[in-house]
């Protein structure tokens, strides 16, 4: 079943086919890393188990084919990078000059991909950049932007603006008695505080929502544009946060039909929780697309039902579904981050297959050099929940995505916006 | 954020309450200090790591979720009764880098294995039945239950600690040690027992703090450790160090100061008032609220 | 040289030192005594500048010295010991010299080169002070390797190091045999005739009849008595004091 | 080669980190600001070459003044109190420095994007090493010609008189005072000597990593900073770089074969030593090599 994913097109590679002399390896590595200690373990945790069962899956339908067109077993090392720019630098480093491993998953945090993919070389053949030229592909750093630091790196993450853009029409078209919006973010965190003031506000008001307390200056259509004062309009919290008493009335007081909360699990359940605590739920509530994952359903499933999340990862098809199964068999959980890295393993087995690779040892910098080509040449890969388009001149997917809502202690399927 | 005399009014009372468990923590800090004139960085996260092993017994062995505040403080008291094994038992009591760095060792150990068993997830706490209910009204003015209910147990163990201290011969024996170490040992006071049963009240009233703390947020997560370390250390400097009272003061102070800055400078800016508060208390007050004249070198 | 006039410290209500005068003049050696707390200890500390006087004047040379920092007093020519000893004890013996010396005013090599130069010229010094004070082959050992003796010699050497013309002695006998103390008193006598001024707070009374030119006695942080050592043998004020029962 | 250069890179901006907290500790200062100036450090040598286009030598050295400028003030507060009370008031200057960059939003459009400290999007594109063709071993060994520099002057102190007066001040304030020490000048110039060698380092940092945000500069930093000389022994200067290769290389990087247990044996080892090397893995002045082979002395 799995040939169906390869849907490669192939545009300009024609050396692809062109098969270089030398020794045939019979595995080919591959590295991720990502946080697998601190507070942000699970992210790690998670990434690791999908990579594994995908890995595990490939070698057992026969591994992946050569340019020789001889099988070749898939292997991986993990890293922990430990959500620190240093030690994910450190890793990045090793993996590139002191292992085969012919591209990278990783790493699990935006802040360590911000300060990584910085020693990336930034433009592919710029003599004068001696930045790491290695081609990574990026499961779970979902912040803003981030692959366009340098032409190595790619991510597979969802895109927040197309997904919060989609949902806001759709919930203006069914739901038209939501009229007034209001909202809060972690503001010591990149990924929260960045999608929620640059994409999710934006995106509301531009499908006709009205911020409760009158319009916020500077914010037109352009996405991004006076995010500044959309940040201080709003009611915010920090990431460690405990008390949300001020935040929690100031919601409550607003008065408005929709609350967006942009955080991650731990705060999403605590404010949630003082929230309902005051009495202050609206009609409806927007969550961030991090929080659609089991820690907030372990957390606070009394308290989210009803949130709206857009996802790019639910259990909808037989596919998702059997990722899901196997994340848990190997002690993690699939969620919109973790399972892009099943695509990514998927993804980078089609490239080799596509770009015919010998694995030889002595040739790694150029075979990752064709990885890195047939990863800019693909337009589309197929995901667990459907064809993901590929932005190129960013290194960005913009993955298929469905609007889950908490219902019963489940994320379920709301919406499905391609139907 | 517009905002009227209510809402600062409101936003006090909110801090106030929560300021209970930075008080909690700083008692202890305070209790440690007053005994051995050295900081305990690891009470903090002993304090949390007491309150999870409560809850992963409690879920394990299906008990009724009140347990987990029965449980986490005696575990508390025991992680505490470990951390003063391997930071301070054997460590010279001139000591107080090693004895400081040792039980930032300790902080990091209890965080890791925390994180190690949950995957850094947070977890569902159980909240204060009745209490978490609760919710009264005065006038415009509200006030959470739970929050009630942790203040006034901060009181009364301020109370009971006082009481032992002052008017039980085990207090006489913790304070003798504290103010002439020698002599008291030349009095066949038993230095390591008193230190001991020092950390384990100390210990036990952190597993209720932790407990507390995790249930008025309903989950409990290795985030917490951190903060809660911080705002303890700044209540019981604040208080001066070995102050009772003044920690329990300066902690329901710290909670109210953050709080009414939350609501009119925003969170980014938030804890800056906070450092500075302390900063201006350090400078110009550095024996703190309730601190005596002793050397604190 | 030393003028010490109506001068008074209190500790939270507790009158340490309470209008105390006195002189000693250039090149004397002036015993300061008096039973337990009777604040020997609170007026050195007062004259040495740890605590600032409540009222009350301290001049030496006729500089008013009341209100400098400790530092500032040692340069305008006043150095001591103490009585629980308090060297340097994790540096070694001539790094605790070192530190203490002064460098000589017609010297003019600069304060780069003081601090931060290389040693081999304040060595000599110190290793003349070291020898000047029985520590010659002590030269290298840490400090907190010295004998009881030693340290309290290295003591004295560096308070000389710091060149004062005043030296304050807190009980530097303090828990010495009779052998050391003969030791001590012949090196206070070489102090004078260095041509310093000792001003010696001392309980071991063999030391303090047989070195000092004049006695100074305190009680209740008042001065009850001054003159020669045999008047104040005599003093029936003093042995009250002494004897219990004021 | 690249890894090891790495990891050569974090041991020598940690190193220096930590020497600067060495200074402090020598004269009995147990100072977590070393952070705040690390990061003043960062920023400002970051903005310097990425918003104003400085060349990296110039702006290491601003950097540097500035934040040992800005030890330089917080000296004078932190001379009226001692110990503990010193750690929690250092520990509140880390923070607010920490929090100003957290706050601080300061973006310059260059070639068509904005770059410049973005609040807590973090500060990337700190390049100039890799956009100025600097390869591995150039940074590495730029890094480490200034780690020896820093060490060397630091070892010298030990054989000069300000470093014994230095020393003296951390083993008896009063003693040294009645020695005609003046305390104030002796404890400023410490903090803004290690002012100095943070904010250099933080230069170091910001542009070997790249990238800085608030995150970067936390309360576990500046344990990491004052915890290398504890560890490592105030005896001499190399105990320090002995314990951040013992921590940064051994621990955090030799130790990646453990997996998941890596960072339990973290907090674990800290405690063993302080436990067992209560003075500090290395416990004798170097410059008495004798002492090697006698008895260590508890």
């Amino acid at each position: 079943m799995f040939s169906k994913f390869k849907k490669l097109k192939l545009a300009t590679l024609a050396f692809a086919t062109v098969i270089a002399g030398g020794a045939v390896a019979d595995t080919i590595k591959i590295a991720g890393w990502g946080a697998k200690s601190g507070p942000l373990r699970s992210f790690g945790v998670n990434s690791e188990a999908i990579i594994k069962a995908a890995i595990d899956r490939v070698n057992e339908n026969g591994g992946v084919k050569l340019a020789d067109g001889s099988m070749a077993k898939m292997s991986y090392d993990y890293y922990d990078s430990a959500c620190n720019a240093e030690q994910g630098i450190a890793i990045a480093r090793k993996v590139a000059s002191e292992t085969n491993a012919l591209i990278g998953i990783g790493p699990t945090c935006s802040g360590v991909a911000a300060a990584s993919f910085g020693v990336f070389q930034k433009k592919v053949g710029d003599s004068s950049d001696t930045g790491l030229q290695m081609p990574l592909l990026t499961d779970t750093a979902v912040r803003n932007g981030l692959a366009k630091i340098s032409q190595w790196t790619f991510r597979n993450t969802p895109n927040e603006p197309d997904m919060y853009d989609k949902l806001f029409a759709w919930i203006a078209k069914t739901n038209p008695n939501i009229k007034t919006i209001y909202g809060g973010t972690e503001t010591n965190q990149g990924h929260s505080a960045g999608t929620y003031s640059k994409v999710i506000v934006q995106a509301a008001i531009r499908h006709g929502f009205e911020w409760v307390n009158g319009p916020i200056d500077e914010v037109s259509d352009k996405i991004g544009s006076g995010f500044k004062n959309v940040l201080s309009s709003s009611s915010n919290w920090l990431m460690e946060d405990t008390n949300f008493s001020v935040q929690a009335r100031a919601f409550k007081k607003s008065g408005a039909d929709l609350f967006i909360v942009s955080s991650h699990p731990f705060t999403t359940c605590g404010f949630l929780k003082e929230l309902s605590r005051m009495k202050g739920m609206p009609k409806m509530m927007v969550g961030l697309t991090s929080s659609s994952s089991a820690e907030v359903m372990k957390g606070c499933p009394k308290q989210a039902e009803g949130m709206i999340i857009p996802t790019s990862f639910a259990p909808i098809t037989a596919a998702a579904k059997e990722v899901a199964a196997l994340a848990a068999a190997n002690g993690g959980s699939a969620d919109l981050h973790s399972a892009a890295s099943w695509e990514n393993v998927m993804i980078i087995k089609d490239v080799i297959e596509a770009v015919g690779i010998t694995g030889d040892p002595s040739k790694v910098n150029e075979e990752r050099a064709k990885i890195r080509d047939g990863l800019e040449a693909l337009e589309t890969t197929e995901g667990l929940i459907g064809t993901v388009t590929r932005v190129q001149d960013e290194g960005e997917a913009l993955k298929p995505f469905v609007f889950v809502h908490a219902k019963n202690g489940n994320w379920e399927v709301l919406h499905d916006p391609r139907k | 954020m517009s905002f009227g005399l209510i809402d600062i009014l409101q936003s006090l009372i909110d801090g106030i309450l929560f300021g209970s468990i930075y008080a909690l923590i700083g008692l202890g800090f305070t209790l440690i200090f007053g005994a051995m004139e050295k900081l305990n960085m690891a009470y903090a996260a002993s304090s949390i790591g007491g309150a999870y092993v409560g809850l992963g017994l409690a879920t394990l062995f299906s008990l009724p979720l009140f347990l987990v505040f029965l449980i986490g403080p005696i575990a508390a008291g025991l992680i505490s009764i470990l951390v003063y094994l391997v930071s301070f038992r054997l460590i010279p009591s001139t000591n107080h880098l090693g004895s400081l760095m040792a039980s930032i060792g300790a902080l990091f150990f209890i965080d890791e294995v925390i994180i190690h068993e949950t995957q850094g997830s947070p977890l569902t706490f159980p909240e204060l039945g009745i209490f978490a209910e609760a919710y009264f009204m005065l006038g415009d003015l509200g006030f959470r239950g739970d929050l009630i209910f942790i203040m006034i147990f901060g009181l009364i163990s301020m109370g009971v600690i006082i009481y032992l201290l002052y008017y039980t011969r085990l207090g006489l024996a913790t304070r003798a040690v504290s103010q002439q170490n020698v002599a008291a040992r030349l009095c066949g006071i038993p230095i390591h027992t008193i230190n001991i049963s020092t950390f384990v009240l100390a210990g036990i009233l952190g597993g209720f703090a932790g407990c507390m703390a995790a249930a008025s947020v309903g989950v409990i997560s290795p985030l917490l450790t951190i903060p809660i370390t911080i705002k303890g250390l700044i209540a019981a400097v604040i208080g001066g160090l070995g102050s009772i009272r003044g920690a329990i003061i300066a902690g329901l102070m710290i909670g109210g100061v953050e709080n009414f800055f939350l609501l009119v400078r925003g969170v980014n800016e938030r804890d800056i008032y906070v450092f500075l508060l302390l900063f201006v208390f350090l400078v110009l007050r550095p024996n703190g609220l309730f601190g005596n004249e002793i050397n604190r070198d | 040289m030393l003028k010490i006039k109506n001068i008074g410290k209190n500790f939270g209500g507790v009158k340490a030192v309470d209008d105390l005068s006195f002189n000693v003049d250039k090149g004397e050696i002036v015993g300061l005594i008096g039973p337990n707390g009777s604040g020997k200890s609170t007026t050195i500390n007062l004259i040495c500048g740890v605590f600032p006087v409540d009222f009350g004047n301290i001049s030496v040379n006729e500089q008013n010295i009341s209100s400098l920092p400790t530092h500032e007093r040692v340069a305008s020519g006043i150095s001591r010991t103490f009585q629980n000893i308090r060297l340097f004890k994790d540096l070694s013996v001539w790094q605790n010299i070192w530190v203490a010396l002064q460098q000589d005013s017609d010297q003019s090599s600069g304060w780069m080169r003081e601090w931060f130069g290389n040693s081999k010229l304040q060595k000599e010094k110190i290793k003349e002070i070291l020898v000047f004070s029985g520590l010659g082959d002590r030269f290298d050992d840490l400090a907190g390797n010295l004998s009881f003796g030693e340290q309290r010699r290295l003591e004295l050497a560096r308070a000389i190091a710091s060149k004062p013309k005043l030296i304050l002695l807190d009980e530097p006998a303090a828990g010495m045999n009779s052998d050391e103390v003969a030791d001590l008193r012949q090196r206070i006598l070489d102090l004078k005739k260095l041509g310093l001024t000792v001003l010696l707070v001392e309980h071991v009374m063999e030391l303090v009849m047989n070195v000092v030119d004049r006695i100074v006695v305190l009680n209740f942080g008042k001065k009850i008595a001054e003159g020669s050592p045999e008047n104040i043998q005599n003093n029936k004020d003093v042995q009250k004091a002494y004897l219990g029962g004021a | 080669m690249e890894y090891y250069f790495g990891i050569l890179q974090n041991i020598g901006f940690h190193t220096l980190l930590g020497l600067s907290a060495y200074l402090l500790l020598l004269t009995g200062q147990l100072s977590m600001a070393q952070v705040g100036f690390f990061a003043i450090g960062a920023y400002a040598s970051g903005i310097l070459t990425v918003i104003y286009g400085i060349n990296i030598f110039l702006a290491l050295g601003v950097g540097a003044i500035i934040a040992s400028f800005f030890a330089f003030l917080v000296g004078f507060p932190a001379l009226r109190i001692k110990g503990l009370m010193l750690v929690i008031a250092t520990i509140a200057f880390s923070e607010i420095v920490r929090l100003y960059f957290f706050n601080l939003r300061w973006l310059v459009e260059k070639d068509g994007v904005e770059v410049g400290p973005d609040g807590a999007q973090g500060f990337r594109e700190i390049r100039y090493f890799a956009a100025n063709g600097w390869e591995p071993s150039h940074i590495v060994s730029f890094i480490w010609i200034v780690v020896i520099l820093v060490l060397f002057a630091l070892w010298w102190l030990d054989r000069v008189k300000a470093g014994s007066v230095l020393r003296a001040v951390g083993e008896d304030e009063l003693a040294a005072q009645s020695s005609g020490i003046n305390l104030t000048v002796v404890k400023v110039s410490a903090m803004t000597g290690g002012g100095f060698i943070a904010g250099i380092a933080g230069g170091l940092y910001a542009h070997s990593t790249t990238y800085v945000d608030h995150n970067s500069f936390t309360i576990l930093l500046a344990t990491f900073a004052v915890a290398y000389p504890i560890l490592g022994g105030l005896k001499n200067v190399f105990g320090t770089l002995f314990a951040v290769i013992f921590i940064q290389g051994i621990l955090i990087e030799g130790l990646r074969f453990l997996g998941d247990y890596r960072n339990l044996l973290f907090g674990l080892l800290i405690i063993l030593v302080m436990n067992f090397y209560p003075k500090g893995l290395i416990n004798i002045p170097i410059f008495n090599w004798s002492k090697l082979f006698k008895r260590r002395d508890l």
